[in-house]
């Protein structure tokens, strides 16, 4: 079987052969070919022995699985390893990659300390639009771009969740036009 | 003794407040918000109150409420922790009030020195070097942008009212000034209830190293040796050790002296700690006196063997110190991680969330002062400090490693940690030298990424977790789609 | 220094080996048998050679087939741990003979020192007090007993071959000598491959007293202070300590140099422990050499802050003694509690199994050599040791209360284990005082039983447990019966 | 709902009315009456703070289910709390009660290390009869009561399991009559 895997930035392709009456697969992940013997140990931990044709390696995996994928603690390195055919998680992230990068939102529930512009204001990339709290530390939201603010969707001593517009900017690209 | 105490704290320190409770025979009684029903430290008390609902205001710093919580129960004592009311004089003020002992300095002793600059004007009183620059708290801008210009930009604002990098900016540039002290002093007003900054030179790439302290109500004061804590993100601290790379045995001995006096000038009593900064000459400056326990005292009790909670509760019980200073004695080497729910790649930034697995490293000279367990859920609300690793080898060297190694043995999963960045320290020439400044993490990880773990690992990992775990085979049979045959089989037919 | 070490062992001494060599940047070999396919030390260790099936004979036993792994491997060394090869002079002799450094003494010492009446009359030839008793191995039962009618009932039998209480009898009148003399030899044959046993005078009520020794490869002995090993059952060792309570300084010292003398006398290399029985007048005879890691080190190592297992790799690999005996100084008391898979209140007589739950006791002074997990299964084949928990406090008092509090905080569910009895064990008069001798548990502990628990608690406990757990749930309506609606409004029905 | 439970050798009633929406129930033991709130913390896990009407004490409680109940650790002591109106469970129970108690069985797997009698001997109560090994332990089984040997069922180097009876004995006041 065939599974089309992304872990950071990079997507990888990996074709397994399981022979689960003896704990065994046999995995190609591009030219490489692997050997693995495995135990199931708990629900979260997995026990491997991995032979590249070289050496076998024995790697004690710790997976948890979450709504994005994967993650997998093994040897003392931690990743997310997530499965580009599982249709649900794409949809999320279409949505999120749609919404997300060119607004000013928290990257977690915070509340607004303070807004530090108004409707109509020019603002440069990187300068500071709105400051939030979170867990008692404070951190300013910045613009991603030049441009100038549509709307304030926010207002001091309100709550913001990760997604929330709380500016609205205007690209100053699409405002020269 | 007491028969009971209440620990006005909540996390790893409650827990550990509560364990040296249970081994003094003493009953405790844990306080929680809304947000901590199920938190780890309700759950290992012998009594447990419901105080308030999660916002710190309405439960962990709700004074009235604690004290009351205290009477109700027959508590006779209460620990404070550190951080929420743990520095804060009207809440020992409070408790003297209501006839329950605070475990920690009188309420007079904590306000002085919980003032910043009448504490500094004692030190200033009683010989101690501080560093230059206000004596008073401030708030109009002017006169502080006039306190600035003066010391010579870069300045630090700091807190008049608490430490732990609450309030403080660096201000490097008058234009910097007022937006810094506008958000320095509201961060202040939320973190101590009170808005005072004060401005002081900035000392460039100093060390910071505290001496932890133990004074009774007898007049017998020692010091336990001092801890190194220059590593620093976000102004507080994440890596402390003992003893400092940086002391020679005469400078420790100055220093352990200049901390004994400090604390004498206050009239302290119970366990404190006098902050310095260290510049690289070896000149050393009065910093803050930390008027409770301290987040890193796991580090001094491992060198010296002393269970400094034991001492701060018979302290507060009214007993005379049973250690004198040629009783303390230094001995390998310990190191101090904390293990926040941070991302280390973006700033350290916190990230709450639920732990969905957590196993802590075990074995020869490490300790995890925990406050957390599998499937439990870091609240947005409070510091999200998840626990602590201390470790403990016959030197530096040794210590170092056996940190290393025990970092690498610690899975967490679900939430972001410090883990691997902490892995990366450990594993760098400049720690390893021990070349800690208070710059260290912007000079030498500025910009830190994680190594990638062995991909093909990884997708081997996720493969044997899709085909051992029943959960993850439904799942993906029902993402597939197009094979309704169970999932044993399908493997052989592609 | 070596690259890659195996270890030939499992559980928790395979562990605690494995982390020391992690530390020191040495690859591990782990090795396993049919039965600990899924054993934790497997799974810690860079690679894992299945030798053999689940008998120790044909696995852990298995010379050649360990020593294969080590070259099949490229394992530079070998670590044997405690039991199984470790005192095998021929496993030793084995690996010089492969190539392979075996870490621990030579051979020849090994088979010297294991032949305990050739170790005694070398001790004898030295000066070292013995017990008296017979100084060859007899198999001739009248010669036997001729020896035991001479030295006069009760009398000790006791295996040539090694220690751990295997072989060993006491027998009380003569018509008992042959039935304990035949089920001692069949005992010492199974654990030690050798059927030879030896009679001694039956010391009553002594104290079992060990001191720690290290020596190097050049001539240099020092020994790391004294263990307490009084409290035994089924004449193995349950409850260890250090600082002992019977010793004066000059005592201690007097046994030290006693010690450090019999490893000269020996030509010692590398760690080993020389027993003690101490009579109540401070007397002390020699009782053996055990050439090897202790199950009880760690005790030596939470009071002297060393690491007992780097360096005996230091050693193997030629090194010198980076210590001096004037480097040597005990700090506070440990005290250790074996914890096994045995049944308490049925002769502490194994009892193997599946762990369903596992919580392991963590915090200030605490340290759990652990090699097993929530999950795992305890094999029938083995020596039932699950862990091993060590407290370290300012005294003894402070440390007996720690260990209390600590067992009282070690979950283990599904299997029986000894942690309600060492419980008891602290908090009685008795152990508090510190009057610990080798008849401790049957003196004081006989015909022990639980106190029960608080047995409305656990009522309600199981009731929230049904009501919370969706499979008990399940289990429930199944079993009732009667009520085939949702568990969830079954409450309100009744 | 009503439970009848059994700890120890101890049989105990216990009625109880729970209040799921609120995490707490109500419970009569005896003629002690108790309000109890919990949490369900992980899967072996409960915490409750249990009223009996004159204080509120927290229970720490870890729980696993076994084929003869709920084993339970609550604030440093265990106990094995059964269901008695269990009807598998008591199945068990019963099967048990008929075989084990009068006659030689290995408490663990073993192997046996040599047989003490013969067919026809004469016991004594207390008498070894099979010494058997497990985990490197030696143990005698003796037997229960005075008689005379049945038979024996084994021979040395063989392997016995708990409930296999080893030597059947014939009581002696049997053989007396």
């Amino acid at each position: 079987m065939e599974y089309n895997l992304r872990i950071s930035d990079a997507d990888i392709r990996m074709e397994i052969d399981p022979h689960r009456e003896n704990n065994s697969l046999t995995a190609v992940i591009g030219e490489q070919e692997y050997r693995v013997s495995y135990e199931a140990v708990s629900e979260n931990r997995i026990y491997m022995v991995v032979d590249d044709g070289k050496e076998k390696i024995g790697m004690d995996a710790y997976v948890a699985q979450t709504a994005d994928g994967k993650v997998i603690h093994i040897n003392g390195g931690v990743c997310m390893v997530s499965d580009n055919d599982d249709s649900s998680r794409q949809q999320r992230k279409k949505n999120g990659a749609a919404g997300l990068p060119d607004r000013v939102t928290p990257p977690m529930p915070s509340l607004v300390i303070s807004v530090l512009v108004k409707t109509g204001d020019t603002v440069e990339k990187g300068q500071g639009v709105v400051v939030v709290s979170a867990m008692k530390m404070e951190t300013t939201l910045m613009a991603p771009y030049a441009g100038k603010v549509r709307s304030v969707n926010v207002a001091e001593g309100d709550k913001a969740a990760p997604g929330d517009i709380l500016v609205d900017i205007e690209r100053a690209e699409t405002y020269k036009n | 003794m007491f028969h009971k105490i209440l620990i006005a704290n909540r996390g790893e320190i409650a827990m550990r407040v509560i364990r040296t409770c249970r081994e003094m025979g003493i009953a405790t009684v844990a306080v929680y918000s809304d947000a901590d029903k199920k938190a780890a430290h309700r759950f290992c008390a012998d009594e447990s109150v419901h105080i308030g609902s999660s916002e710190p205001a309405r439960s962990y710093l709700n004074i009235e409420r604690i004290i009351a919580a205290a009477q109700e129960t027959g508590a006779m004592a209460i620990h404070p922790g550190y951080g929420f009311l743990s520095e804060n004089a009207d809440f020992a003020a409070a408790c003297e009030a209501a006839g329950v002992i605070f475990i920690g300095p009188p309420s007079k002793v904590i306000r002085a020195l919980g003032d910043k600059t009448v504490a500094r004007r004692m030190m200033v009183d009683s010989g101690v070097p501080v560093t230059p620059g206000m004596h008073r708290a401030e708030t109009d801008p002017v006169r502080l942008a006039e306190a600035a210009e003066q010391l010579g930009y870069p300045v630090l604002i700091k807190a008049a009212g608490g430490g732990g990098g609450k309030g403080m900016r660096i201000v490097a540039s008058s234009d910097q000034l007022p937006e810094a002290c506008r958000s320095a002093a509201r961060e202040a007003a939320a973190a101590f209830g009170n808005a005072d900054i004060y401005i002081e030179k900035y000392i460039a790439r100093p060390r910071h190293v505290e001496i932890q302290v133990l004074a009774d109500a007898h007049g017998n004061v020692i010091h336990l040796l001092e801890r190194e804590c220059s590593i620093q993100r976000r102004h507080q601290k994440i890596i402390e050790e003992s003893p400092s790379t940086a002391l020679t045995p005469i400078l420790r001995d100055k220093m352990g002296q200049a901390a004994v006096a400090a604390a004498r000038a206050a009239g302290y009593v119970n366990a404190g700690t006098v902050e310095f900064l260290l510049d690289e000459n070896g000149g050393f400056y009065f910093l803050e006196v930390n008027t409770r326990l301290q987040v890193e005292h796991p580090v001094t009790e491992m060198i010296t063997g002393i269970d400094i909670v034991r001492h701060q509760i018979e302290i507060a019980a009214g007993r005379k110190l049973n250690l004198s200073q040629s009783d303390i004695a230094g001995r390998g080497h310990a190191i101090e991680c904390r293990i926040y729910a941070e991302d280390p790649e973006n700033d350290f930034f916190p990230s709450p969330g639920k732990i969905l697995f957590l196993q802590e490293p075990t074995g020869p000279g490490i300790r995890n002062d925990g406050g957390v367990y599998s499937g439990a859920t870091v609240p947005l609300e409070y510091d999200p400090i998840l626990s602590k690793l201390i470790v403990y080898a016959e030197n530096r060297e040794l210590a170092v490693k056996r940190m290393r190694d025990a970092l690498s043995r610690y899975v967490i999963l679900g939430i972001k940690t410090p883990i691997l960045f902490l892995m990366d320290v450990m594993d760098s020439e400049t720690f390893k030298q021990g070349d800690t400044h208070t710059d260290f993490i912007p000079r030498h990880f500025a910009n830190w990424k994680p190594t990638p773990v062995n991909p093909h690992g990884a997708c081997l990992a996720f493969a044997v977790h899709e085909l051992t775990g029943k959960k993850r085979s439904e799942a993906f049979s029902t993402a597939k789609g197009q094979f309704p045959t169970p999932w044993e089989t399908l493997g052989n037919w592609r």
